[in-house]
């Protein structure tokens, strides 16, 4: 079925580009094609892709790429989907239009997060990398596995390294995941923390 | 100081004015609103607010009492909660303790353990209200949704779909159950899984009742098998899921004989060593 | 006066019917918004949605979700989704065209049963009829909506029937899909489930 195996040559792009105004008929009608497969490879895939990604399973070039993205859109526009940039790569997802509608009619999806989870969760993200108890010293609680075992399950975080004192604990990390949760593309996107002025006089 | 001083606090939606004097707090009704805060710091922190005063101006006395009034009223049913505000409750007895002993003239290297607690509070309100900030993000599942689709149909995509084992479900399910809570340590990949082996052990001691640590083995897992499955055997026994049995050896004489003095008996000899299932 | 029977009416439908061509236009654009709505609810929703689900979450009549589900057809043929009727409703599915691509790129993805998915399996083969709740409550940790539509879309759990508590959860149950999967010729022949309980203060 999709014959674009060809590691440099994917689609007939470059050729018709210099030929006659028939062939660009011809090109479009590829680019449409070449969206189309993106789309599928969005919807298939379990985790957002990144150009790279798609580039290299559709071989294409950065520039194909991105006029196909742009085709894409363009079609998704009559729909209720949006293709979204995140940290870690394209994905689609419902046009936020219709969050209302999709809160009201299925509850159960929208997910509430606790105020334990979120503070664990910030110290890691803020504080990185970060040792279980350093997040027990920040909250001034012990840390229950639940809260720790939510996290890694979203994939929200990771242990990654140790920290070289005694029992060389594990630091955690925040991951891509986390960012694209939170609509964030880079940590430097964090909301500020906020100063300590601010803070002391706490009206 | 002044305890009149309230700003608008509330117990679930009952305004409250004054507290801690006024208030009697029934030990059942303070188990559940101990649970309405993160931890004694945020507790602590909700009690500097109430008196409405600048955190590095933080009346350590007369707030001291206020957590303490709290803590005492705890009965003893509700100590399992309490753990982690108690030990604060400790911090602040010493720290009262020092602020009520004359300061000795000459300079100590301990820090001063108030400015300590000063300082944590600021940290903690700091992430507090950080956490405040990421929950205002707009969030993934609850402020915008995923598209979800599903595959080509199953026909078209099953051409080459394997069969799946029942046995997956009921591992699935022991792993679940025997997963010790996440130790803070990476774990290498190994060739042969020790989960895997624990929950396939697992299900063949819970199905049989009993078999030799031999019969337990995957032959196809090899030397590194045999290594993961003895650890797996063992953490069994320490989880106390699974027991050890010796039975009378019924081989024949000369096979023991001939390999008394073979390095390799050693498969030999746990064939005798029967595992069994204690659960 | 214009009596309009407002207990069978959300959108403006009926009444334009029999009016000037003007408001065609306006049945026609609302149409088309219920269509999206439509599209909506099938991405949002775990499980396939049928015809009186549909007409419930949006108040429509019949013939106004025929027409509505009409013109979300015809928007679809210029993407890669196709609506699809099952016995327990409509879905959105990847057009079978693309069953190729999807195999050469993700070729994994049809056999890998993540671990979170055969968790969420067993509890719902072992302690049938549960609703969702019951599984977050064994496993402890929240369900995600991707793990119950991938479990819809593979045919092997069905919801049938309500629990009598707060909210009338929907509870799932395992199909006969799901017995041929796993070569099982009858519920008894899941092997016997481990005392989970005694694993459980044991460890």
């Amino acid at each position: 079925m999709v014959d674009i195996d060809d590691s440099k040559q994917p689609i007939e792009a470059k050729p018709t580009r210099a030929a006659a105004t028939a062939s660009i008929e011809e090109d479009h009608t590829s680019l449409e094609d070449v969206s189309k497969h993106i789309e599928v490879l969005l919807h298939a895939s379990e985790a957002p892709l990144t150009a790279h990604a798609l580039r290299k399973h559709l071989s294409l070039s950065t520039k194909e790429l991105k006029q196909a993205l742009e085709v894409l859109e363009r079609r998704l526009e009559t729909g209720v989907l949006n293709l979204h940039e995140t940290a870690s790569g394209y994905r689609l997802q419902i046009s936020d239009d219709y969050s209302g509608l999709i809160q009201q009619v299925f509850p159960q999806r929208q997910e509430r997060l606790s105020q334990a989870l979120l503070e664990t969760l910030s110290v890691i993200a803020y504080k990185q990398p970060v040792t279980r108890s350093d997040i027990e010293q920040v909250r001034g609680v012990t840390l229950s596995s639940n809260i720790l075992r939510q996290l890694f399950d979203k994939g929200w975080i990771i242990e990654k390294g140790f920290k070289e004192t005694l029992g060389r604990p594990a630091l955690l990390h925040t991951t891509a995941q986390f960012l694209d949760a939170f609509g964030l593309s880079h940590l430097d996107e964090l909301p500020p923390m906020p100063d300590l002025e601010t803070i002391r006089t706490l009206s | 100081m002044d305890t009149s001083n309230t700003t608008a606090l509330r117990i679930y939606q009952t305004p409250v004015q004054h507290l801690p004097d006024d208030l009697y707090v029934p030990p059942q009704a303070f188990a559940i609103w101990l649970e309405q805060f993160a931890g004694p710091l945020d507790f602590l922190l909700y009690l500097v607010k109430k008196n409405n005063v600048d955190l590095t101006q933080m009346p350590i006395l007369p707030i001291t009492e206020q957590y303490l009034a709290y803590i005492s009223e705890l009965d003893t049913e509700h100590f399992e909660l309490a753990g982690d505000y108690l030990l604060m409750a400790s911090t602040l007895i010493a720290i009262k303790t020092e602020l009520l002993l004359p300061t000795p003239d000459t300079p100590t290297d301990e820090r001063d353990p108030k400015a300590e607690l000063i300082e944590r509070l600021e940290e903690y309100a700091q992430i507090k209200a950080a956490s405040q900030r990421l929950d205002n993000l707009i969030r993934l599942e609850r402020d915008v949704f995923l598209a979800m689709v599903s595959m080509p149909s199953q026909d078209v995509m099953n051409a080459e779909l394997p069969n799946y084992s029942p046995t997956l479900l009921i591992d699935s399910l022991f792993k679940m159950q025997l997963q010790p809570d996440y130790q803070m340590h990476t774990i290498k990949t190994d060739i042969v899984p020790l989960s895997d082996r624990i929950a396939s052990i697992s299900r063949q001691l819970s199905t049989d009742g009993a078999r030799s640590f031999y019969e337990l083995l995957d032959k196809a897992q090899g030397k590194i098998g045999v290594v993961v499955s003895f650890v797996a055997v063992l953490e069994l026994i320490k989880r106390q899921l699974v027991g050890v049995v010796y039975t009378e050896p019924n081989n024949d004489a000369s096979t023991l004989m001939k390999y008394d003095t073979d390095p390799s008996d050693i498969n030999n000899q746990s064939q005798e060593l029967t595992l069994q299932w204690l659960a």
